[in-house]
């Protein structure tokens, strides 16, 4: 929900190197804090849910306007920490696309990680008490909220936004319509429609009803994508918020 | 006997400029028909599928199904077709046996009792009434298979279409499946198209045999008329089934035989001819 | 899906910059980087733009695709750009012209030069982990692709896609996801088996020769010093 | 000869309860010889060779590799062990196909000449050496099997296993494929364990074949030997190749003849019979 897919040169040079900095400190963390063999072992599931991230991002996988990231799945799935790692290798190559700036890797990583490292946290304190669907959906939510939070406090703070008006943040998640539909032709339709949608309201009130909806939808799909591995293969899920990674 | 699909020397070009081309002889299915396609490995099976299910649109050639372009009447068309594809585990969506034979009748927006009995009838005709509150992912192979066709066919297509439905089934299941086609087939009139590698197969659930190679239709006809072709079987990499191999070899002998489809027939053929000549 | 077409292009290629070796392109990279993110005069970028899209007409890239995801970068820096609009019209253009340029270059490296190879030049400065992580999803990228295209089509053929039900289609679409999911767990599982029998501790080894310097390299290396210059004495102008 | 692998009566759980056991015979596969492993789906094939490599621990029984057990002594074993998986594309790590030959050698620390040397030696052998750059995920479903078992055997392993190699290949493909792995086994000595659902090609590569059925090592022995037995082959839902269904039939008639392998050598026993009892 909350990419801020900023391109090169906009953000300063100060702010997006301390970006890098700070993802590539926590991704080496993660890296180092559990013993290699661990991490090793589960290279080919981190790569494959990196993988289903890049596709679900550059494919319309859904058939709705809208364009999930699934980090906070990836938190639950695959742990937290390694969850944040997952998602800088897929910024990276995202990046690489032009699917945001190469340079905004290490910023993009930051707020969408948060995603990983709460939803991923939260999914484990929550789990044991309030069972793993309803723990999905709040862990989910606050996830999101909680990234979306970052992603307006950060770009108001460095002028590209502005925080009384939301202009800026509006457009930006109406581009995250375009992401998903205008790669397949069918889907036009739809978009132009909720296009019209976004622009018929206006200013913080637009913006949020944007942001309510697009994480009650994430919500609801990792729920939902939760409940089919609790009974298909609970193993994973509890195989994930069990130990620590 | 209408032609329900035809198609006429089309070009394709995969995204990566990969050059499908199937031309020669025109590929003609009838209603009723049962079809087989034989060909090596990326000789086009899959990709002449594709375009027959409007999955695909060919950039020369054309491609009629009930008298429309698939790609362009792509609802129409889909509606009398069902699919079984090679990997089913890709094709099986539902939760449940049940949600997954139920899904295109739901999609339909059937009513939920028109719904219950199509599941039913079709599993029951299938045998897999028992399974149907399983998760597929559980599933055997076989049992596999048996679910993607049973959702292939709860509509009642007309045209059943499978790629490699015998592929990395036991001997006993490929019979049993091939049972099930042919019953299909005799009872609702279903029309077949079939690809397999299994040569030896073939007699058993074909009317009509087109050989696929080096981007041609090189050949038609039934099983024998196919089979004899021996310099165009070699042509194209493939074999003769094995019984046709040897009963054409003893009748090439001046013996006077007719080629068998199955082992039984073999048998009381070779019977008779060393009596006969005893 | 796009990702798969310019890994397509990079890998069946064979234009002069193709045949280039990785480090020269990334040296080019980093100088048309430096160049485009550290450049403030429109017309400076605009000339630099030029020169990149020539360069991808000399590579044969499908302009189909780069148009298709210059899409992002252009519609996100005109967003940007609109506040800076206000302000005068180089100073948006200016933020248009980098979000571009930059992905411009980003995308000339990776279709010019598969992904693989990337990492394997990369591999000796970063963590192994790292290294393989990248590369494992490369693989494990194409080996899902296929699999969601044929779930897709399922779908489609079977008649569950409803352009206009957006309830039916987040059913459906939890449906996929966890399918895709599910199957690509358990193929995570096996391969780490593979791995294992295959005898993999850590580090997929990959050997170039990257000292091999061809005439492909030289003009790559000449091209990244003209930029260079070129971006020097524009700055000196202004 | 000395037993390079040994099962006995194993037992295996897996997570979600589902027990796998294989009694019965004991499975024994000694230095050189060509095994084969028939039995229905699900019958416990690829959790058999799963034991053998290591991959899985049994919860009765024991599983003996070199007088090892498999899953204690994983490093040991895996260096005498090549093995193809039935979806290969799951098995191609290296991310062109000279890496993945290479990947082995390479994770064995050899010298950078050695690994050349290797990967050279096995690509020609196989007949790749003009794909050795590609991207493996660019190849055709033939030529990825092919990759995958370069990989297999870049170590030059005693004993090489593969489940379904067969699988989804044209006929000449898996003809290739079968004289490929008789090569080996000629040459080099090389162990061979093989699944498969294709009964005809069994004659060509078995020394030994294994019916698995109902959690039992049902029967063993030379293919004439298991293929005889219609009773156990018939309860363990498999066939006879049609070749053995027939000759022995003319056999059981009383007619002097031998059970031939190949549809040449059946023509030429044919043809004497004919003459003889003219
Ligand atoms: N999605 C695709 N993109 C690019 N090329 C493709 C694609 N699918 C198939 N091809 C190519 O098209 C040709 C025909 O492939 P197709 O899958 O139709 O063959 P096939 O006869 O079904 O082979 P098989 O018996 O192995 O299933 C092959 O050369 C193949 O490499
Ligand atoms: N990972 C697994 N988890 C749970 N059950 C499994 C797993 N793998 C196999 N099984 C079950 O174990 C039994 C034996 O499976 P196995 O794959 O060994 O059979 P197989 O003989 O190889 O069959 P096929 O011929 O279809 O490949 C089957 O009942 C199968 O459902
Ligand atoms: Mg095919
Ligand atoms: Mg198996």
């Amino acid at each position: 929900m909350s990419h801020i897919h900023l391109p090169d040169g906009v953000v300063p040079a100060i702010w997006w190197a301390v970006g890098y900095l700070i993802s590539l400190i926590v991704v080496f963390a993660v890296l180092k804090r559990v013993d290699a063999e661990k991490v090793r072992g589960r290279i080919p599931e981190m790569a494959m849910m990196a993988a289903v991230m890049l596709i679900t991002m550059s494919v319309p996988l859904g058939f709705i306007p809208f364009h999930m990231n699934f980090a906070a799945l990836a938190g639950m799935l695959v742990g937290p920490g390694l969850g944040f790692v997952v998602v800088f290798v897929v910024n990276f190559i995202l990046a690489l696309l032009g699917h945001g700036g190469i340079s905004v890797v290490g910023l993009n990583t930051l707020i969408i990680g948060i995603e990983a490292l709460a939803g991923g946290a939260a999914f484990r304190l929550l789990r044991g008490k309030f069972g793993a669907v309803p723990s999905a959906i709040v862990s989910t939510a606050v996830a999101l909220l909680l990234s979306t939070a970052l992603m307006i406090l950060f770009l108001s703070s460095i002028g590209v936004v502005n925080i009384q008006s939301g202009e800026g943040v509006l457009h930006g998640e109406n581009h995250a319509e375009d992401g998903t539909g205008g790669q397949e032709e069918g889907l036009h339709r739809e978009d132009t429609a909720y296009r019209f949608g976004g622009i018929a309201l206006a200013g913080w009130a637009a913006v949020l009803a944007v942001l309510f909806l697009g994480i009650i939808l994430e919500s609801v799909v990792t729920a939902l994508v939760i409940r089919f591995f609790m009974k298909v293969r609970p193993d994973i899920v509890n195989h994930a918020s069990d130990k620590d990674r | 006997m209408e032609a329900l699909v035809e198609v006429r020397c089309i070009k394709h070009i995969y995204p990566d400029n990969t050059q499908v081309t199937l031309c020669g002889l025109d590929f003609v299915v009838h209603s009723g028909e049962r079809v087989v396609i034989l060909g090596p490995n990326g000789a086009g099976k899959t990709t002449l599928l594709s375009h027959i299910l409007g999955l695909l649109a060919p950039v020369e050639g054309s491609v009629k199904v009930m008298g429309l372009q698939p790609h362009k009447h792509f609802r129409q068309v889909r509606r009398n077709i069902g699919m079984v594809f090679q990997n089913v585990d890709e094709q099986i969506i539902g939760p449940t046996v049940y949600d997954d034979i139920a899904f295109t009748p739901r999609n339909e927006r059937l009513s939920r009792e028109e719904v219950e009995r199509r599941v039913m009838a079709v599993a029951t005709r299938i045998g897999i009434q028992d399974i149907l509150h399983k998760i597929p992912h559980y599933l055997s192979g076989g049992q596999k298979k048996k679910v993607a066709l049973a959702g292939a066919i709860a509509m009642s297509p007309k045209l059943l279409i499978l790629d490699e439905p015998f592929d990395g089934l036991a001997p006993a299941s490929k019979r049993e499946m091939m049972d099930l086609l042919n019953q299909l087939n005799r009872e609702n009139g279903t029309t077949l198209i079939v690809t397999t590698h299994d040569v030896n197969l073939v007699p058993y659930i074909a009317d009509t045999v087109y050989v696929l190679y080096d981007g041609k239709i090189v050949t038609k006809g039934s099983p024998y008329e196919v089979f004899i072709q021996r310099d165009v079987l070699e042509a194209a990499h493939l074999e003769p089934p094995i019984l046709v191999d040897i009963f054409t070899h003893l009748k090439e002998k001046g013996y006077n035989i007719t080629v068998p489809t199955t082992p039984e027939q073999a048998k009381e053929q070779l019977d008779t001819l060393l009596k006969s000549v005893r | 899906m796009h990702l798969a077409a310019i890994d397509q292009m990079a890998s069946s290629g064979a234009s002069l910059f193709h045949r280039a070796g990785v480090p020269s392109k990334l040296l080019m990279t980093l100088c048309l980087l430096g160049a485009v993110i550290g450049s403030g005069d429109v017309l400076a970028l605009g000339l630099l733009i030029v020169i990149l899209l020539i360069l991808h007409l000399i590579a044969r890239v499908q302009f189909k695709e780069l148009v298709h995801l210059l899409f992002y970068p252009f519609f996100f820096s005109l967003l940007f750009a609109l506040l800076k609009f206000q302000e005068s019209w180089a100073s948006g253009l200016l933020v248009i012209f980098k979000g571009t340029g930059a992905a411009l270059v980003t995308l000339f490296l990776l279709a010019t030069t598969p992904w693989v190879e990337v990492f394997a030049f990369l591999s000796a400065y970063l963590p192994g982990l790292l290294v393989d992580i990248f590369l494992f999803t490369y693989r494990s990228f194409f080996i899902l692709i296929d699999q969601v295209d044929s779930l897709l089509r399922s779908i489609k053929i079977r008649g569950g896609y409803h352009p206009f039900n957006v309830i039916v289609n987040v059913k459906n679409m939890a449906a996929a996801v966890g399918l895709i999911l599910l199957h690509s767990f358990e193929i995570s599982q096996r391969m780490y088996k593979i791995y294992l029998l295959r005898g993999y501790d850590g580090g997929i080894p990959i050997v170039r020769r990257w000292w091999k310097l061809g005439y492909p390299d030289g003009v790559v290396i000449v091209l990244s010093a003209f930029i260079v210059i070129g971006m020097v004495i524009a700055w000196r102008l202004l």
